[in-house]
């Protein structure tokens, strides 16, 4: 593929990936923000897949297919189980409101940007074009992290972490570290499962995933 | 001796004679024509200078060595300072006519006659000192002539002592900040001369040159009502008789724009971007917290003051817009910023003049200044009503009116500025762009607000209900402002020159072709003429034809007058309509997190049973935010400090001169 | 061609005050043959709009000036917004002043216009139509500017016809994620401003539930028809606009009868094609509260700032 | 999606119309030919009528197809159909809502009770049928009225 058409598609998938980020923050589906995460997943993966390609490493390739069938496959399936489960399939009290969230979101981004543009300017080549965009899910994955009530849309706020750092790693080392990326992303899949069988035990013992409700017995 | 001298003096002529006038004349009626009359003439000769510096671009020149002793006097009136002069002297002069009348009834006192034309002296004045002593004069001046004005009408309204309180506190610290700023200047300077200022100010060293600046941002930001220096101005405006309140709104508060930019461009001659990028951050939360506290607030005037903020802030932003362009190298952009900062400068004064003038008219008409209280006055007041409609579409920066050229131009710089490969200008132009947007729309609510719950639909109180329309010289008044905000919408080409000069004036700003954004089809005092004159004739015409065209219909020659459509109730009242609080309310709600609005509802039940209601009252607070969080806690504290302070001297002969003891050993010690 | 040029603005003015009208009829014939029913023939708004015409004009007994005014402003800012854009050929004698900037702006005077004209009689439901009205239009207009701010910063100027020829030379350029993300945006912003779901209903009875039919109940006959129309024109402005933003191929470049005939045709097939996708659209969803509107607003807002960054720094 | 296959399932379900008799009344002078917008007036009804008008813009008989629009404000409207007898406390409603119109409007009384009060012929809630307050242009008769016989009197005045 031509210089242009490789940069566009960068640009394409990691926009998606953070417009997935993005939208995340709106919806209140817990079903629809795991959709969303799925989504970023196999554009993150599609990224890897896509430097892959570009470098004509078979490893590459494999590793991205593999990143992909566990990002867009297994964690939003397991992460669908928990949700189901659950009681309440919506996010009912974030700490910000929406619409505030959302401004922040902007602004977060817009942090991202003013402050990776030293490595923007570092190397020429698309991929380190993109990184500002990775950063800025990382920024997002951390804000939906800090802000959110329930378990699994903080579960999905880690995840969204993790999908960012993924990116920039990806990107940075265009594609090499492949194999890093997947392993954090089996202990990822690892973290997943335990925290699914926390929340479930959670479930049980309190009936709902509501974590100022683990507030008030600490205290 | 050139027009522009000849002007000038008059102007100064006449604006003696007004306050001699003022002095002398005993038969109050006579007293009020005259002084108003002259004062407006003063006014009309400002505004002629300017025209002339203007055009031509050569500065009028003055000194007076011995009129000051060490310092003396000295003028020098730039195209740059015209700029504000032709507002002052516009602004001046239809307030002018327009308080011949209206003070005629409770302000036609000596005193306060003398002072307007002494206000507006120093206003047509200050833009044209040329040395720190001479600014640092006038500009005292100008200050306390508003204090006293603002005091006027203490009796009346007991707000306005502690506005006034307000008002001196803050602009005497703003005073103190100047003062410091202009020595640290004039300590590496030859003298206090702005040229010897300007000469050397580049060899200053760069921590000094930021303080330098960071003490104009506050002399000048507290001036200008930027926020969080703006608590004085939406208690200190609103108070004042309203033609001197559309003096300080109109003109005074452009006078610290000015300070700023003569002494971010002219003297200091630039500087980095993050002065810029601190500039355009308190500019964009001025607008935007201005413009939320005027959309909430229902007293007429005080929503004029803090839409006032707003619009300073948006004058701030394109300052900052062009600051930062000249700092990455984008000198065109720079001058097309600085160019719509001065156009919206002379806009705002026309229709911001022009509002308060209204509201003046509306306030002596009805005795009201609650929205909530008003209603219907377009039918009993049709000028004053047509004359805030129009002052509310030109703010609301809607084509064909003025406000729409000069907010068109900072938009186009800043949107052509956004693709500057800076990326701290490319990140925090965009937001600067979402701001401007966001102001606009909330402007446009706040305005509807204002026109449709004031002006149109029912009158809800019997004071709005026998409201009589004011005397003519007041209508004159803001027949005026009317005028000239149509005619610099039509006619903004006229002023693309002498605003190309003011540019060129300011220094610190060069660009080889003022106006013209290159690489772009954007070509801007040509488009800007076009612009106008195509939406102008354009909508005019269509609503004409339209109008017409309805009359000729088969039925379109009469229309039948109906009872309002109320779902068939048998009987309704203007209390069903929506009030002011009621529009906003939607608005406010989504904004809570920045207004906090506070609602307290107290229901009395009857005494057989709480499922009886007697009455329900309800009560929303807007509280303004900084004045909380900023305001209240230093002040405690400094009272805390001075309660401190009291232990130290408790009257103890002893303790004194052990403190001079104390203090004449450290003092050996030191010097040792 | 110099009359032909001169010819431009009046052909797109015609056809928008002529389409403006069918739009509504196609959308609601998409939405009664979802519904299961035959729904009235596609050119029934036209039949209306000609009634409405020939009827008694009434004035509410305490109405002003402002409320007789309100509708032909509407219209006519928005037939000079049609004059203006480049619907059919991005030639046309307005072309230095058919910007972006400028459009928002004189669609705003529009919509304050019919604000005002709503509070002007003084009934509860006026006065609720036009402060939500005004709630919506103060929110939406970030999004338009930011949007706007992205596409011309991607084609280097603000001027529409220059933005439109540019995408037509660099086809490439609507497939970049800025782009795309723009006129996301934009579409959110049309729905808001033109009064469609999930914003607002424009078939409701139930005035509670209203936006913008809250602010038109009180015209009758003539006056009606102005706002109808007015309406209708904004929405086949935006829609065109939008859709010659996204796939400007057929648009005239030249002023040849040839090219605006052409042009004429793909213009009417792209809004027609828009229309009915917002049918089938309409169909599908539901109406969000009012105060769920703000954080779809905001959503737009952030969807266009990021366009504007990627377009700033990708560029 | 399920929506969606259910639309296609569904299909069209509105009842062929028989074609218009050409002995259409042209109220109006005409000048409603095509287009109607109606506004229901219920002054007391048993709410009978207003079931059947709502299935007569229902998908089964689907006046819309006709030009007939049910609208909001009687500002918008050229006919009222009023249905039920006129009770005491909606005699000022029924006048004011004809004020509102604009003319030309025609009234259509829709229902045996708002003929002639019907069934409720001389309750003591009822002040009267619907002519002794408005002009009455043209009555649907029955109680309540089948849909069918709404929609011919609907398109009697379209003329469709």
């Amino acid at each position: 593929m031509t210089r242009a058409t490789y940069a566009e598609l960068l640009n394409l998938l990691a926009g998606i990936a953070l417009v997935a980020a993005v939208l995340t923050l709106w919806r209140r589906k817990l079903v629809a923000i795991v959709r969303l995460l799925a989504v970023q997943g196999a554009a993150v993966a599609a990224t890897g897949l896509v430097i892959g390609i570009d470098r004509a490493s078979v490893s590459a390739i494999v590793l991205a297919t593999l990143a992909f069938a566990l990002k867009a496959g297994v964690i939003p399936l397991v992460l669908l189980r928990l949700v189901r489960r659950g009681p309440d399939a919506r996010e009912t009290q974030p700490l910000v409101n929406v619409s505030a969230s959302l401004v922040a979101a902007a602004l977060l981004i817009a942090l991202a940007f003013a402050s990776t543009s030293a490595v923007v300017s570092l190397s020429s080549g698309p991929e380190s074009r993109v990184i500002p965009l990775g950063f800025a899910i990382v920024l997002v994955g951390f804000f939906s992290l800090a802000t959110r009530g329930k378990a699994p849309s903080q579960l999905v706020g880690f995840l969204l972490f993790e999908n960012g750092v993924a990116l920039v790693a990806v990107l940075a080392a265009a594609g090499v570290s492949v194999v890093v990326e997947l392993g954090v992303a089996l202990d990822v899949l690892l973290a997943v499962l335990v925290l699914q069988v926390l929340t479930a035990r959670m479930q049980d013992k309190f009936g709902s995933l509501d974590l100022d409700q683990l507030q008030e017995l600490h205290d | 001796m050139s027009f522009a001298e000849i002007s000038l003096v008059a102007a100064l002529a006449t604006g003696a004679a007004a306050i001699a006038a003022a002095l002398a004349i005993g038969e109050p009626r006579r007293r009020t024509l005259l002084t108003g009359v002259l004062t407006a003439g003063c006014g009309a000769g400002g505004l002629l200078a300017a025209m002339g510096v203007l055009a031509t671009g050569r500065p009028v020149e003055a000194e007076f060595p011995h009129l000051l002793p060490f310092a003396g006097l000295s003028f020098r009136l730039d195209a740059f300072g015209a700029v504000f002069v032709l507002v002052a002297g516009g602004g001046a002069s239809a307030a002018a006519l327009y308080g011949i009348s209206y003070t005629r009834d409770h302000l036609s006192g000596r005193s306060f006659q003398a002072l307007v034309p002494a206000f507006v002296l120093t206003l047509l004045l200050v833009p044209a000192a040329n040395s720190m002593s001479t600014f640092l004069m006038l500009w005292e001046l100008m200050a306390v002539t508003s204090l006293l004005l603002v005091l006027a009408e203490q009796r009346r309204s007991p707000n306005a002592r502690e506005a006034a309180m307000w008002y001196g506190v803050m602009t005497h610290l703003g005073f103190i900040a100047l003062l410091l700023m202009f020595s640290l200047l004039a300590a590496h300077a030859a003298d206090g001369s702005f040229a010897a200022i300007r000469h050397t100010s580049s060899t200053m060293a760069p921590a000094l040159r930021s303080l330098v600046f960071l003490l104009a941002l506050v002399g000048f930001g507290s001036k200008a009502g930027m926020v969080p220096l703006h608590a004085w101005l939406p208690r200190a405006h609103p108070e004042a008789p309203s033609h001197v309140s559309a003096l300080m709104s109109a003109v005074m508060v452009n006078l610290g724009i000015y300070g700023l930019v003569r002494v971010g461009f002219g003297l200091l001659g630039g500087g980095p971007s993050w002065w810029w990028l601190v500039l355009l951050a308190l500019g964009a939360v001025s607008a935007l917290f201005g413009i939320l506290h005027a959309l909430a607030s229902t007293d007429l005037k005080r929503m004029l003051a803090y839409s006032t903020t707003e619009n300073m802030g948006l004058v701030l932003v394109g300052v900052a817009a062009a600051g930062l362009f000249t700092s990455t190298g984008h000198p065109v952009l720079a001058a097309a910023a600085l160019g719509a900062v001065l156009l919206h400068v002379i806009n705002h004064a026309a229709f911001k003049g022009l509002l308060f003038l209204a509201a003046g008219s509306v306030v002596r008409g009805t005795g009201e200044r609650d929205l909530d209280q008003l209603g219907g006055l377009m039918r009993r007041m049709p000028v004053t009503g047509a004359m805030f409609t129009l002052g509310a579409v030109a703010i609301t920066a809607l084509p064909p009116l003025n406000g729409f050229m000069s907010e068109w131009l900072l938009l186009q710089s800043l949107i052509h500025g956004a693709q500057s490969h800076v990326v701290a200008v490319a990140v925090a132009v965009p937001v600067a762009i979402a701001v401007l947007a966001l102001t606009t729309g909330l402007t446009a609510a706040t305005f509807v607000k204002a026109t449709g719950t004031g002006f149109l639909a029912l009158p809800r109180t019997r004071a709005a209900e026998d409201a009589e329309e004011s005397p003519r010289s007041m209508l004159l008044g803001m027949g005026v402002l009317a005028g000239a905000c149509v005619f610099l919408a039509i006619a903004v080409g006229v002023l693309a020159g002498g605003l190309a000069r003011a540019i060129a004036a300011v220094g610190g700003v060069t660009s080889p072709a003022p106006f013209r954004v290159h690489g772009t089809t954007v070509s801007l005092p040509w488009q800007i003429v076009g612009t106008s004159v195509v939406l102008g004739v354009a909508v005019v015409v269509g609503v004409v034809a339209i109008s017409v065209a309805l009359r000729v219909l088969p039925r379109g020659a009469r229309r039948r007058r109906t009872e309002n459509w109320g779902c068939g109730r048998t009987q309704q009242t203007a209390r069903m309509e929506y009030t002011a609080s009621s529009f906003a309310e939607p608005l406010v709600r989504v904004f809570d997190d920045v207004l906090h609005p506070e609602l307290d509802i107290d229901v009395t039940h009857r005494e057989e049973s709480q499922y009886y209601v007697e009455s329900i009252s309800l009560q929303r607070g807007i509280k303004d935010a900084f004045e909380e969080r900023v305001y209240r806690p230093v002040l405690g504290g400094v009272a805390a400090w001075g309660r401190w302070a009291r232990q130290i001297q408790n009257g103890s002969v002893h303790r004194y001169l052990a403190y001079g003891f104390v203090a004449l050993v450290l003092l050996l010690v030191a010097i040792r | 061609m110099s009359v032909t040029r001169a010819a431009v603005p009046i052909l797109q003015v015609v056809l928008v005050v002529v389409a403006g009208p069918l739009l509504i009829g196609v959308i609601r014939k998409v939405r009664a043959r979802l519904e299961g029913r035959v729904g009235a023939p596609i050119h029934q708004p036209l039949r209306d709009l000609r009634k409405l015409l020939t009827k008694e004009r009434l004035l509410p007994e305490h109405a002003s000036w402002v409320f007789a005014l309100a509708p032909a402003v509407l219209v006519s800012s928005a037939v000079a917004t049609a004059a203006l854009v480049p619907l059919v050929s991005t030639v046309s004698p307005f072309a230095h002043v058919s910007d972006l900037v400028t459009i928002t702006a004189l669609l705003l005077l529009g919509t304050v216009a019919l604000a005002l004209g709503a509070l002007d009689p003084g009934t509860a439901f006026g006065g609720m139509g036009s402060s939500r009205e005004m709630t919506i239009a103060a929110l939406t207009e970030p999004t338009l500017l930011l949007s706007i701010a992205a596409i011309s910063i991607l084609a280097g100027t603000t001027n529409l016809p220059a933005v439109v020829a540019s995408t037509l030379h660099r086809p490439e350029a609507v497939i970049s994620i800025g782009y795309l993300l723009a006129i996301v945006a934009l579409a959110i912003a049309t729905l808001a401003e033109s009064a469609r779901l999930p914003v607002d209903n424009p078939n409701t009875h139930l005035e509670l539930t209203m936006v913008h039919e809250a602010m038109v109940l009180e015209y009758a006959g003539p006056d009606l028809a102005l706002v109808e129309s007015g309406s209708s024109i904004r929405l086949a402005i935006f829609l065109g606009l939008l859709a010659n933003l996204l796939v400007p191929w057929g648009i005239a470049t030249t002023p040849s009868v040839a090219r605006l005939a052409l042009g004429t045709l793909a213009f009417v097939g792209k809004i027609s094609l828009l229309a009915i996708l917002l049918g089938v659209f309409e169909v599908f969803t539901a109406k969000i509260r009012l105060f769920r509107v703000p954080e779809l607003l905001a959503l737009s807002l952030v969807l266009s700032f990021l366009a504007v960054i990627i377009a700033v720094v990708h560029r | 999606m399920s929506l969606f296959r259910k639309i296609l399932r569904t299909g069209r379900v509105t009842e062929r119309a028989e074609p218009a008799t050409g002995a259409e009344l042209m109220l109006a002078g005409g000048r409603l030919r095509g287009s109607v917008q109606v506004r229901a007036v219920d002054v007391g009804s048993c709410n009978g009528c207003e079931l059947e008008l709502a299935s007569t813009f229902g998908p089964v008989y689907d006046a819309e197809r006709f030009g007939v629009r049910l609208v909001a404000s009687p500002r918008h409207a050229d006919v009222l159909c009023v249905t039920g007898p006129v009770t005491h406390n909606m005699v000022t409603p029924l006048v004011k809502t004809y004020e509102a119109a604009a003319s030309p409007k025609l009234v259509v009384a829709v229902g045996d009770c708002a003929r002639n009060c019907g069934v409720f012929t001389g309750g003591y809630g009822v002040a009267g049928a619907v002519s002794d307050f408005v002009p009455v242009d043209f009555e649907i008769a029955g109680c309540p009225p089948h849909p069918d016989d709404l929609l011919r009197g609907l398109r009697r005045l379209t003329g469709r």
